[in-house]
């Protein structure tokens, strides 16, 4: 990706940054951690200090406007190390929701806390195990707010929630509700890449609880809101995918069998060369809807679409490639390829599989 | 068979004594912590359990086609055959469960003194010792004749020192086979010799390797001066490549049928498929995608046990194709983490965690599994020796240094 | 595939016949011919007094009942010299389809013509671009039968053909026609295997002129005629598959680039070796169904759906990658690599392509 | 660019010019036999590419970053990249066809004499003299160094004798631009020369070769003491391999880009799809499946152009990760020859004939190019080569005498 001489040094400013507080070791320690914690919040408020919150916020509302690029780039720092931050869940997706969907008052109230990295939101939107995001049926009763979500990234340790839900009127909106609100229950996991999901319950939160997002364009808003998270996550995705390639490559290097290494054997080589080809087709592809973001020029969905499912590819085959060269040191726990593998395919499940990706993009295409 | 009506009238009894003496309980797909191991602590989960291994024993049918003098059933290899038919028949789970079964006993017999044979065979078949396997070493992997721990000539014994990787669960078990390196003045597949080592020897230690499945059954040992008698030398000195390779034959065979010794699940991928597959999305028809990749599994799944069936009748006329052997550890592995790879697709977000309160133990058995299969393309030969030796072995393509 | 001693003769002695009277070089000059000519109807009723017509046809009624086994193994040596004969049009589908849906008194009547290779027949069951043999429009209305069927192999070569077609009950059944009826009319093309496929044409073909197959239980017998027609085409897939392979191994021993032998390369060992092992792969799921349908045992459409599914991929696979490995001279005309290569993709279509056959199976399997 | 200004005012002008000059009909989608292709046999197929071919000849748009001294526009890179996004926007089909164009003249400009310069590119630009390239041969192919053709001194001349393979319509073409061995005393990709040879000389005789798609664009050209005049060698005596990688970049490059100059389909893939993959069959929802692949091949094929984009803007800022060309070809033939499988599949039966009276001549076409396009990952460098290339320059894995 091309960036202006301003966001390579946001970008490098981050990396150091992220190789001090977040490196691996941070996800490791995650692990352990009560079920809880989904990150250190301490450390977030250092990176909100950075600007990470307020990267692609216009300055009109106190943001750099520095564009999605910029924001691209962050996220492949953080996949690369595999960073627990709330990026995606906070920032991307809750954040974002609240510029795309809200009206300015709620905006005027609500961003000033996301910006500075007081509060720290998550959006409930999954009702279902496999990405289904039109499937709503969380709603607005004359007793109050009921229904279930699962899959709420980051829930546990977020201030407040959106919720996609009914309202009154029957439509789809988000619904904004403290987490620690009357009637909400929360119950916190921990999936295999480490990172805390977390399934809630609500039951009758009373309409006094509950602050519906009334922008005028909610429907599209929220819409653009997922393509934003897809094409970020895809990002990180490609971070890890790198982050994998460089060390398998280093290992080809090093790594000595039958006296010669094991990077000199042309099977090897046609498949490493291949893995390299993948990630950066699938980079080109993050890039365009990057830009697309920047230019609101394109398909958004599609170039959205064709970003997350050449990213849920290429991070399977790198990580599955890279566990195989790496032999019997590439399935322990010593090395850190196992954490890339199974963020990847947590990461292939979270906001649409490969399959769902390219039915919608042939959607888009008109077929 | 030549003797039709013998052949029948031994399935007939086989099959009543296994209706005796296996319990309904023993019948049922395996879960991993009711396998009955054998060794010195050994354990049973239940009465039943013991029953079925405790008779298995007796009868010499933890090791069939073994010599009865040396605790195994002394089958013939058709009645062997007919055994495992009827044991596979009534689902009978298998009644011991050891490396030194599978993979010792076989090389031992073919390499063994008679002394040896007698001490360790009827231990093994008694399940008394538990085997672990020492082969593999941290910079050798793949190229295992580069291996480095050393067995110095110290009189009557061998001073052995070094580690050995992915023992596994040596820290369950009793005894270890070892390669080790007795002369390294030649060509590195010579000057390694076979040795048998008693794990409660001084100078052993032994370090669990936690895996990305969270598991450890792996560990690293370590040898530390550890003196080993001459006697539980295998093989000749400095000859050892040979036992290794005749054990290495019946790993990769092990490997092929994983599977069969592996936990079931207790939900089978199809009743997974339809329980889990509703049309669950806007896209609902995307389930079209892992029925059409789950039927190409369960149609290749099927083929690779066909071609093991085939490779058996071939035994049985005495015609085999030498090549269709080499195939099936490639095959079949590669399988495995196909089907694992389309049970995570099936479970959907309901399927990504290892270990966690709220998502059934079901789930989470399935997911480890993913993660520990992640090894079999790894362990026992991996599949790109897998390929080298198809190359040239079974296509005689012309060598360029390929390594196996 | 183990075959008998008395098998192992038979195919043998076909083998030789087909090596000097049916080698690549016949269908060479096929392609050249006219459109009428499907294949040398001389050669054919040798092979026809060789036993070829007879292989599994009962003793009772004069076959040699050598089993699906020894038919396999003949498919398989006509694969391998891509040998133009009506084995599968005339015997396996319409003969097939006369032992298993037709009375005795048909059977009687017609059968001694077919199995000394007087007559030979086509069946006519597709009405569209892709295998849907369920759907048939071709009626009998009281003007007579009316309809259009494509892709009817060897067609315009057949004395007459086996219409799938609505009988005057609105029943799906086989109906025997003349092919030189008043009403029929073909249109024959020759496509890129270079083998003849026709297009029917039938208007108010008269009833006189339609004997309708009437026996007991012609709905099944006409799904297991096609499930033998899918294995025995897998078959001979496999012959050329296997033949593509041994001539591609032969060429990497020997041709040399940078000095060494291109077989000593070790990306292009691993992907022979992959080759390799998916042809016995599907060789086992080939000779599985073809036991089975001897034995009568297990789901003979699950197993003839696996064999033609793996059967399609392994050859477009084996021929991609012959292709590809003779480099230059694989997309030549001189060599018979190309042949094989075109073969394969008409196989693909012809009897259900492997989507198609993935979902029988799952149909089949219960999901 | 420098001034925006300027920028905005050339591509005003180059607009409004090419809406002059290039017919309507020359801005349809390109079909082989109405391609224009150069030489002393020039055809035309009508009177409007006859007179988009000479407007643009007239304004050295045939070659429009060549000096204009020679015949070229003279535009810098900048303007050349209007200039194409101009012509792209309009739909304008290239002017021109010609091997020269596209290989042998970005090698003259570096390693030509002023004489050869002024000889070959003004004849080239303007369409007067069709190139053929004569690299291959029947014993060499990949190992593009180990070739056989001889050029021996003979006072003035060589004299040339061998024969070279896929000279890609050389029977229709005037000259050859030709690799001949000078010298084999050395290492084999010393004493090699670069030659022109007229193909009009005496001892030249040209086969085609028949193709699997039935076609014959390449032939094999034969070489019997063939006098050569000195002053047709390019660069060096023995030096010509560095001109032949010069000229391999350009072919390279211009085979990742094949598709943009090949005939287009007059339906496009997804419009073909819409047509034919209804609910076929029992198995109705298989189509579910081809719109999968579809859409697969569609987001690939629009990451490589991406990718492609990526590597010009680069350019542009002069900050260039010089292994990204080298994943071009690799990536954009593979994806060609998924799009030929899926149109093979979309047509099912009706897309099986490579010429037959009552099949609609577009799926014909269709099936030729799947047929054609089989070559495209050999010819020009094989996939497998340019996975060499990209593990050893772009990855740096340690190098095992692996070719490129």
């Amino acid at each position: 990706m091309i960036l202006t001489s301003e966001q390579k040094l946001f970008r490098d400013s981050l990396e150091s940054f992220l190789s001090s507080k977040l490196p691996i070791a941070a996800l490791r320690s995650l692990r352990d951690a009560s079920l809880s914690t989904a990150y250190d919040r301490g450390v977030w408020q250092q990176l909100a200090a950075l600007g990470v919150s307020s990267i692609t916020v216009p300055t009109t509302l106190g943001g750099a406007e520095f564009g999605w690029l910029a924001m691209g780039a962050v996220a492949q720092e953080m996949g690369r190390r595999l960073s627990p931050t709330p990026l995606l869940s906070s920032v991307v997706l809750a954040q974002g929701a609240l510029i795309n969907c809200a009206n300015l008052d709620q905006i005027n109230h609500y961003l000033p806390a996301l910006l500075n990295g007081d509060e720290v939101w998550a959006v409930a939107f999954e009702e279902r195990a496999h990405f289904s995001p039109d499937s709503v049926s969380t709603a607005m009763t004359p007793r109050g707010l009921s229904g279930g979500k699962c899959m709420v990234l980051d829930g546990a340790s977020a201030d407040r929630v959106l919720v996609s839900a009914l309202n009154a009127d029957g439509q789809s909106r988000l619904c904004l509700v403290k987490t620690d609100a009357l009637g909400v229950k929360q119950s916190p996991s921990r999936l295999m890449d480490g990172r805390q999901y977390v399934a809630y319950e609500f039951s009758d939160v009373p309409e006094s609880e509950c602050d519906w997002l009334a922008g005028g364009a909610s429907g599209a808003g929220w819409i653009q809101v997922l393509n934003q998270g897809m094409v970020v996550l895809a990002a990180e995705m490609l971070g890890g995918a790198r982050e994998l390639c460089e060390r398998t490559f280093e290992y080809l290097k090093e790594r000595e069998q039958f006296d010669v290494k094991i990077g000199s054997f042309q099977a090897l080589q046609h498949r490493a060369a291949h893995m390299y080809s993948e990630l950066e087709l699938s980079q080109a592809a993050v890039d365009a809807a990057l830009v697309g973001f920047d230019s609101g020029q394109g398909d958004q969905c599609a170039m959205a679409s064709a970003a997350k499912a050449l990213a849920n590819e290429c991070f399977q085959l790198i990580s599955d490639e890279a566990v195989q060269m790496h032999g019997g040191m590439g399935v322990t726990d010593e090395l850190d390829i196992g954490l890339f593998l199974k963020r990847s395919r947590v990461c292939n499940q979270l906001l649409g599989n490969t399959h769902w990706h390219r039915l919608r993009y042939a959607d888009r295409a008109g077929f | 068979m030549k003797n039709a009506d013998t052949a029948v009238s031994f399935r007939t009894e086989i099959k009543s004594w296994l209706q005796k003496n296996c319990p309904i309980s023993q019948r049922q797909p395996i879960i991993q912590k009711e396998q009955i191991w054998g060794g010195r602590n050994k354990h049973f989960y239940n009465d039943d359990a013991r029953h079925w291994f405790e008779a298995a024993r007796d009868r010499g049918f933890t090791a069939p086609e073994w010599p009865a003098r040396y605790g195994g059933g002394g089958l013939s290899a058709d009645q062997a055959a007919v055994l495992r038919e009827e044991m596979q028949d009534l689902g009978c789970r298998p009644p011991l469960y050891d490396q030194g079964l599978w993979m010792l006993g076989p090389a031992l017999l073919v390499f063994g003194t008679e002394a040896q044979k007698q001490r360790h065979l009827p231990a093994i078949c008694r399940g008394e010792i538990r085997w672990a396997q020492g082969y593999s070493e941290p910079f050798a992997g793949s190229d295992l004749a580069n291996l480095q721990t050393k067995a110095e000539d110290d009189g009557d014994f061998f001073k052995v020192t070094g580690s050995k990787i992915w023992t596994t669960r040596a820290d369950a078990a009793d005894w270890i086979f070892c390669l080790v390196r007795t002369d390294d003045s030649g060509p590195k597949q010579q000057g390694i010799s076979f040795l048998l080592i008693d794990l409660a020897s001084a100078g052993v230690s032994i370090a669990p390797i936690p895996l990305l499945s969270g598991d450890s059954d792996f560990c690293q040992t370590f040898f530390d001066d550890v003196r080993v008698p001459k006697d539980n030398l295998v093989g000749e000195l400095h000859g050892g490549w040979a036992v290794a390779k005749e054990v290495l034959r019946h790993e990769r065979q092990l490997m092929a049928s994983f599977e069969s010794m592996a936990e079931k699940p207790k939900l089978n991928i199809i009743d997974l498929f339809n329980e889990h597959m509703g049309n669950e999305n806007a896209y609902g028809i995307s389930s079209t995608d892992i029925r059409s990749r789950l039927a190409s599994h369960l149609i290749r799944d099927s083929a690779v046990k066909q071609l093991g069936n085939r490779i058996a009748q071939q035994h049985e006329v005495q015609s085999v194709d030498s090549r269709l052997p080499l195939l099936m550890k490639y095959l079949s592995t590669r399988e495995v983490q196909h089907k694992n790879e389309i049970i995570l697709d099936i479970l959907g977000t309901r399927g990504l965690s290892l270990a966690s309160p709220d998502n059934p133990e079901l789930y989470d058995s399935m997911v480890k599994q993913w993660a520990f299969d992640k090894a079999l393309t790894i362990a026992g030969g991996t599949s790109e020796i897998q390929l080298n030796i198809i190359a040239k072995r079974a296509l005689e393509l012309p060598s360029a240094s390929t390594p196996e």
